[in-house]
């Protein structure tokens, strides 16, 4: 099986869909199967990446607990987009460990294939 | 006579919330619900007309990781929600 | 005012599991009868109908959204009424409608209900407050 | 049965998905029942107020012709926001025949219930 | 360059009936051959899995999508993947897995398949493009 | 190695289009769908990178009453989508 590069994108906030919990499933899927995806958050995606986040109203296993995990499966670092965080007010202190910069155009273009969620 | 007007999406990604805040009159609420609470970040505060009030709904910004003491938004519970939907006359919910 | 409770309609637009406005709506319906209210009827609507598929089946540790509304049901004596049309299109299908298309089974029953919008405008008249709960 | 006045908004643009034609066949019913809501076109709702549309890939009746058979219900005319027309670059003469323009802040407090789409 | 077929995997993330989604999935799929390329694979995610609802019953004056993606099944011998999670979690359960949550009868049928996100990577690195539908 | 941007979402409504604007790199292709070919009419506009190419996808156009002729973006049907996703290396969905 020939071995591509892939990108998932997460660009939906957490808690209000099931979209962040999807890309981390996928990305995690990837990384079992000895291929671990590059992660990345941008625009309302940014917003899953908050410190303190708490099991929300759909239930699901916190998405903030899933992406803590994320490491051991060497799925890291958590890259964001810069210009959502700050067109968001945020800053980089107030988001989980392991979160890292990124050239979203860049990143793209260094990849075989993208998945967007 | 005053409504209440919910919104349940982001006010980074949607529109929903500009438009709400052209078609408030004074005297009505705006309740932030799900991934509309994200409107208590300091950035997206919008220019709200006079006379409106705006809360959060508190169990939505807990879980998003908003404290309601980091915002600039009174936050309520579910039995507020239902005391807002009560005391005004109608509820138009934006998404 | 409002000494006196008063009765809800809900309209739920959302799908279940993949949007927050099935549990949105919960939550709220929830919390009417400690105000002396009460939901008297639910509308699903749009991708809301999926809300009504009788084998929904969650992982154990989610919350279960068909159980939800048929306890809601049982504790405010709601009717759930589902919009036909954007049912069976869908696949949601009761015993009547099943055997009308020569399905084998049906994979919507009791306590919801297939009627026409008709149904949604009668409970906007009826009742106190419509509140909508979208995707 | 208490007779009440119902407000309907379409707030999201034909063919991409399904909400005007739902708005639209919630008006209808109202006005079957003899009870004619009035209906709104809001934000991106303006767009099915367009002329020259046709059949979409949704393969729905076009929501088009169905809006052109409203006044025959006694839904009529058809209002739009004036500054979601403006905001969209679009013009009165743009639009099918029949429209005019509201005041939305104003309509929603007139009506006993309110019904987004 | 580009003398040769290309093999396509289409992830199809958007309900039925109420977005465009499926719709302009299908029609990029059904135009692949007449360019010498094929859809290899469709898979179904989010509610995207609905596509896949067996009593799937539209007026007869709208396109059937089930009979639509069971005809493209046919024509291109592409496999029609849906995410078992997000399937069971809604009610859409193959022979399998009714049995296994002691349902009285199946909700999706071949040629859809209930298959693991595994099957959504190797799609991606076996087949030359892969190409997102979303609501 | 270029990419096919695709976005299905209305411009005057959400924020993917912008998103999309800063993660084009020259060379890029974009094709509006769906709603997205509502940027096609003259407000909607935006300040598209230099070097990257828009297009949008003549049915949808046409069913939402946008005269191809009217827009000033080029239009291509289903074909054109499909040789776009040969062409490209890669292909990014926006919504």
């Amino acid at each position: 099986m020939s071995s591509k590069s892939i990108l998932v994108i997460v660009r939906h906030p957490p808690h209000g869909s099931s979209w962040v919990r999807e890309g981390l499933e996928t990305a995690l899927v990837g990384a079992a199967l000895g291929q671990p995806p590059t992660l990345l958050f941008s625009g309302d995606g940014v917003l899953a990446l908050l410190a303190g986040q708490q099991r929300g109203a759909l239930g699901q296993k916190g998405s903030a607990a899933m992406l803590e995990g994320l490491s051991l499966y060497d799925i890291e670092p958590l890259w964001y987009d810069r210009y959502s965080l700050e067109a968001r007010g945020l800053t980089l202190d107030q988001l989980m460990s392991g979160c890292q910069p990124a050239d979203i155009a860049g990143m793209i273009a260094r990849h075989d294939v993208v998945m967007s969620f | 006579m005053s409504t209440l007007h919910l919104i349940n999406r982001s006010p980074f990604a949607a529109s929903a919330l500009q438009e709400l805040v052209s078609a408030v009159s004074e005297g009505d609420h705006v309740l932030l619900i799900e991934d509309g609470v994200y409107a208590a970040l300091g950035t997206a505060a919008s220019k709200w007309p006079e006379g409106v009030e705006i809360r959060a709904l508190r169990e939505d910004c807990v879980s998003r990781g908003i404290a309601p003491a980091s915002t600039l938004l009174e936050t309520i519970d579910v039995a507020g929600f239902v005391a807002l939907t009560a005391s005004t006359d109608r509820t138009v919910s934006w998404f | 005012m409002a000494s006196q409770g008063l009765t809800y309609a809900l309209m739920v637009q959302g799908a279940p599991y993949s949007q927050q406005a099935s549990h949105s709506a919960l939550r709220f319906a929830e919390a009417l009868p400690a105000q002396g209210h009460r939901v008297a009827t639910v509308f699903f609507y749009h991708d809301g109908v999926y809300n009504a598929a009788s084998m929904m089946t969650p992982p154990t540790d989610e919350p279960h959204l068909l159980e939800r509304w048929r306890a809601l049901h049982q504790t405010q004596q709601c009717e759930l009424l589902v919009c036909v049309a954007s049912a069976v299109r869908r696949g949601l299908l009761d015993h009547g409608e099943t055997k009308r298309h020569g399905h084998p089974h049906p994979t919507l029953e009791a306590p919801f209900e297939l009627t026409g919008l008709g149904q949604l405008m009668q409970a906007a008249h009826h009742h106190d407050r419509l509140i909508t709960f979208a995707p």
